[in-house]
């Protein structure tokens, strides 16, 4: 192709390219919009949408399984075992609580929505739910304290315990002592065992369910 | 704040009407500073886009902090990044105002633990005005947020504030 | 290229001294498609040298790695690694702990998986097409290409319930089966994006404007990518015909049939940044074509069954690598006799892209670097990890 | 009432009415191309764009401006003070004196000089002057950058543009711009884009000339008021914002002005060059003052729109690529027709 031809041909083309161009955005322009105007109407979310983590305080067991499974450690539970005397309930699944969950904290702020806690919680009470509209003034109002308890509950909660690991330590003693003065006098009666509590699982895998 | 924001001794029926007017030229302007920090921005952009489309509320997105009233900081800031962010908002116009878009910017988010270059939210830096939560907040989320700034600024005055 | 032009003489002969300019771009620019520096040396509109500056999203995932508790805990991680294709990243990761485990995954979860990989690439080109058209100057092929790119996301939410970081490929299967509507919203949203893709090519990619700007700029020669290590859509686009899902197919990509795109130099040379951005239009045809494909002989089964309630490798190491939108991807597990991986390290596409910038542009124009930019594709999440 | 009659009289008190007229005109008009020009992108891609304040947002520029008065004006401490302040005046000063010989109506013209449009040429070239003292003012590399790309685009695009105008001024005879207007009355066939008011031959053999004067003079005005595709000097991507990345608040809505103004200026003048001016396209139907003012507002908007719309379609030119087209591809043309023409009108 010599100069000339070259010159107007890139004439030609940047008009008929610029032609076709206007000739697409004037077909859109005419065509209708897709935008959804959001505070008025709102898009149907999923099924399986995961924004904010919502958590059912009434079946939590503490077993703190959730806790572990998070990647950024964003839940902060605190718990103590209850004595077995104490009934705690039972969640709507059925199972029997038996751990004081004085603290459930989770700090939204720092979740990734990853939805892994989800998976491993044995009594289905995380939950992420579709809600995403929690925007905050303030950074601490992010923090969500789930848990239930009063700190004065927390409070008896704690001597209840403190009473009851007294007693065991004394009825330990107890049966120390009295072991010691069985052995001493060479008659075996062997002493009773502290009653076991029934640990929740404490493996570190996550056991994923299908939902 | 502003040229005008609490200049004025007394709140009277002047004063309140103009807050009012002023308020809402503020709060429907509201420029954008087009800048993007990590998968936050990726959500920013879909907010601008045509699906959602921030412009509904006069959210312009201006490449020059000088032209802008809101800085949406999306995503993660890193302590190289810290001192660019501060002097980026050091060079905005006053009124100026802050959103904190995602965990990340909140208070570090997933690198809140170990991440030994992550800034821990970037309010140590400078004052933020909405936090909006999410990893990373959907484009409907930021412009919820956008609209409570906007019910922030409503309740600005050029009155002083008085002593309690 | 424009070729450095002569220095201007006075009338007594002698050159006139003139001085070179350095300009930041970055870390707040708005065509560095976030947050790099690049310190340019500019002699008038001549670019003369540049100087990448990285660390600005510096994130430390290598080190939150060992910090985990478990290996399914790095999955989130590593969506964030590269938040335009958390998809594949969370692919290349899986691909890697599953050699280490040596897990064999069902049919049906392969299928799966290629599915959103194809559809995250078809994403990630949207981004990577409309942000260049927009650093061109032509803004609305870029709405137009995230309209689209809305309806993917849509699909993906439908799936795993996130939009951009989705957690949803596990070691050893999925999170969830695809729901019910999937195929059926697959299919519908194939048939109105053929549509968008025909007309963004007529509105950018074949304006006269947009090829004289792109056109013999940037040429990226075979051997210089060769030796640099590029890859993806900068390695084709510069005539070589290498991609890791026909030369060393991971998961079942050997059972469909598509075409390597490469670059052929139609509007000037090979390797220029016409040649890139058109790899990667093409490409998303190409993956139309797998995902067409892997829908219609889809395969029953589990997609839970193969997931370890616990995993516990025995000490030892696996890379896994996979062909993500930006280039070769691989992850490099070293496991000891621990629930924690003793170290993980990503080989980030990006981050060696990038690297062949201060080569290509030298002797460009300012805006032609800026298209350079454009060309390669960074994600600085990926950059700088 | 009889002072007022006197005072009205009084040439000066009349000529500073006058020249109320077009601020008036242009800040009314700014707010409607504002709002129009985000429409009209928002519905070519296919969004929405201003629905939340007032109808349709129609409340939106009165909220930029409002806002804009608000904001902190800073003048950065490196900056010259004394330039940097003075640039946004000039620029928009040099755009406001050509609203001068502009002739809105058949009965309002603020100036009818013999000479108005030589005098518009010069008037407008006096933005250059103030967008390069913006740049050099605001001690920002990329706005000097910015305003050096708009100097040398602006002075190489007033070449092909006056050659364009020029080849009008020779068919027609007269560079006062009312006259020109006069000159193409009697409806559409008589406009210079459909051969002007001639003989039949002459008419078909100026046609294709003056539609290729006509799309050159389209190419410069566009390079001229800085919009996509020649929108270089504050191309977003390469430049942040070119001249005026330094300037916040006021000095910035003065730019925005101008430049508004400017788009109006430049396709007044395509209007009155090729497609009659206020001239009704059905001859003396729907004619008169009134009538002929709404005419012209109709068709200078008509082009403000197509400038939109090129601009929210095409990707932007390189710097050597703008030489280009302005040197070697326009001007050539230009020449070309200018030559064509003597021939035709002398014949």
């Amino acid at each position: 192709m010599t100069a000339l031809t070259t010159y107007f041909n890139d004439i030609y083309r940047s008009v008929s390219s610029t032609m076709t161009g206007m000739r697409i955005t004037f077909k859109q322009m005419i065509s209708p919009t897709v935008t959804i105007q959001y505070p008025h109407v709102k898009m149907k979310m999923p099924d399986r949408v995961r924004n904010r983590l919502f958590m059912n305080f009434d079946d939590c067991i503490g077993c703190e399984l959730c806790a572990k499974a998070c990647p950024v450690d964003c839940i902060d539970i605190e718990v103590m075992k209850a004595p077995p005397t104490e009934s705690l309930g039972e969640t709507s699944t059925g199972q029997k609580k038996r751990i004081y969950v004085t603290k459930f904290d989770i700090d939204i702020a720092k979740c990734c929505y990853c939805g892994l806690c989800v998976y491993p919680c044995p009594t289905e009470c995380l939950k992420m739910t579709d809600v995403y509209e929690f925007s905050e003034y303030d950074r601490s109002n992010l923090i969500y304290n789930f848990g239930t308890m009063s700190p004065s509950e927390v409070e008896t909660a704690k001597i209840k315990v403190k009473q009851y690991d007294e007693e065991q330590t004394a009825k330990k003693a107890a049966a120390a002592a009295q072991a010691a003065a069985a052995k001493a006098a060479a008659a075996a009666v062997p002493p009773t065992a502290a009653p076991v509590q029934n640990a929740p699982p404490q493996s570190l895998d996550s056991t994923p369910t299908q939902q | 704040m502003g040229l005008l924001d609490q200049k004025f001794e007394n709140s009277n029926v002047v004063v309140t009407t103009m807050d009012n007017l002023l308020n809402w030229a503020r709060l429907s302007s509201l420029w954008q500073m087009q800048f993007g920090l990590a998968c936050c921005a990726i959500e920013m952009m879909a907010a601008s886009a045509s699906n959602f489309d921030m412009m509904r509320f006069g959210v312009i997105p201006r490449a020059t902090p000088r032209q802008c009233d809101v800085m949406i900081v999306s995503g993660t800031v890193t302590l190289k990044m810290a001192s660019r962010i501060k002097r980026l908002y050091d060079q905005m116009s006053e009124p100026r105002y802050v959103i904190s878009m995602g965990s990340c910017s909140n208070c570090g988010g997933p690198y809140w633990e170990h991440g030994y270059h992550v800034l821990k939210g970037v309010d140590r830096i400078i004052p933020v005005d909405v936090y909006v939560p999410g990893c990373p907040p959907r484009p409907e989320a930021l412009i919820e947020g956008l609209i409570k700034l906007q019910e922030k600024i409503r309740n600005e005055s050029m009155a002083k504030k008085k002593a309690v | 290229m424009i070729e450095t032009l002569e220095k201007p003489k006075t009338s007594t002969g002698k050159t006139l001294r003139t001085e070179e300019m350095i300009v930041n771009m970055g870390p707040q620019h708005p065509s560095t498609h976030g947050v790099l520096r690049l310190e340019v040396v500019l002699d008038g509109e001549i670019v003369t040298d540049v100087i990448p500056h990285l660390g600005y999203l510096h994130r430390c995932f290598e080190k939150h790695c060992e910090h985990m508790t478990s290996y399914q805990q790095v999955i989130p991680y590593v969506d964030r690694m590269d938040y335009v294709a958390s998809m594949t990243n969370e692919m290349a990761y899986v691909v890697a702990a599953e050699k280490l485990l040596k897990i064999e995954v069902c049919d049906r979860v392969h299928y799966i998986r290629i599915i959103m990989a194809e559809l995250q690439r078809i994403a990630s080109h949207l981004i990577a097409i409309g942000t260049f058209g927009i650093d061109m100057g032509a803004f609305t092929p870029f709405l137009y290409y995230f309209r689209d790119r809305e309806k993917i996301l849509e699909l993906f939410e439908m799936t795993c319930g996130a939009r951009l970081l989705y957690n949803y490929m596990w070691i050893g299967g999925l999170s969830h089966d695809i729901p019910p509507q999937f195929v059926e919203k697959t299919k519908e949203f194939i048939v109105g994006f053929k549509k968008t893709l025909q007309e963004v090519n007529d509105l950018l990619n074949y304006n006269e404007i947009f090829i004289k700007r792109t056109a013999n700029v940037g040429i990226l020669p075979k051997d210089l990518a060769i030796n640099y290590a590029c890859s993806g859509p900068m390695l084709r686009g510069s005539g070589v015909n290498w991609d890791l899902r026909r030369d060393d197919p991971y998961t079942m990509y050997d059972k469909f049939e598509w075409d390597v795109i490469v670059g052929k130099g139609e509007m000037g040379t090979v390797g220029d940044v016409w040649d890139r951005n058109m790899v990667r239009q093409l490409e998303m045809w190409e993956s139309l074509r797998i995902i067409e494909q892997a829908i219609a002989t889809l395969p029953e089964g589990d997609v839970s069954k193969a997931i370890p309630k616990r995993i516990r490798p025995v000490p030892g190491d696996a890379y896994g690598r996979v062909e993500g939108p930006r280039g070769e991807l691989g992850v490099y597990i070293i496991a000891e006799d621990s629930v924690t991986p003793y170290r993980i390290k990503a080989r980030a596409p990006a981050f060696v892209n990038l690297s062949v910038i201060t080569e290509i542009s030298k002797g460009a124009m300012l805006a032609d670097l800026v298209a350079i930019m454009g060309s390669i594709d960074i994600v600085l999440g990926e950059v700088d990890r | 009432m009889n002072e007022l009659k006197l005072l009205l009289e009084n040439p000066i008190v009349m000529s500073v009415l006058l020249a109320f007229v077009p601020i008036v005109f242009i800040l009314v008009y700014a707010l409607v191309t504002l709002y129009g020009e985000m429409k009209v992108a928002a519905h070519i891609q296919n969004r929405l764009a201003y629905m939340e304040n007032g109808w349709h947002g129609t409340l939106q520029p009165f909220a930029d401006i409002l806002k804009l008065l608000q904001k902190e004006d800073i003048i950065p401490t490196a900056a010259d003070k004394f330039l940097f302040s003075l640039a946004p005046y000039l620029v928009f000063v040099g755009t406001y004196a050509s609203f001068a010989v502009l002739p809105f109506s058949s009965g309002f013209i603020g100036s009818n000089i013999d000479l108005g449009i030589l005098y518009l040429v010069a008037a407008s070239s006096l933005v250059v002057v103030g967008l390069l003292m913006s740049g050099w003012a605001s001690n920002n590399k990329w706005s000097l950058f910015g305003s050096l790309r708009s100097a040398a685009q602006i002075v190489s695009y007033e070449i092909p543009g006056v050659l364009a105008i020029l080849g009008v001024v020779m068919v027609l005879g007269t560079m006062n711009m009312q006259t020109m207007t006069q000159m193409q009355d009697g409806g559409i066939q008589n406009w210079l884009i459909f051969g002007g008011n001639f003989a039949l031959g002459q008419k078909l053999a100026l046609i294709p000339f003056m539609f290729i004067l006509f799309v050159i003079y389209l190419l410069s005005s566009m390079a001229e008021v800085n919009r996509t595709p020649f929108d270089l000097p504050e191309a977003e991507s390469e430049l942040v914002q070119g001249y005026n990345t330094e300037y916040s608040g006021m000095k910035f809505a003065i730019f925005y002005l101008a430049e508004y103004a400017n788009l109006f200026l430049v396709s007044a003048v395509v209007v009155i060059l090729f497609f009659g001016g206020w001239t009704s396209p059905f001859g003396s139907f729907m004619g008169g003052p009134v009538w002929s003012a709404f005419w012209f507002i109709m068709k200078g908007m008509f082009f403000v729109f197509v400038n939109i719309w090129l601009r929210w379609t095409l990707p932007r030119l390189r710097v050597d690529q703008l030489m280009y087209v302005s040197w070697k591809v326009l001007t050539p043309f230009a020449l070309f027709c200018i030559i064509a023409i003597g021939f035709i009108m002398v014949v």
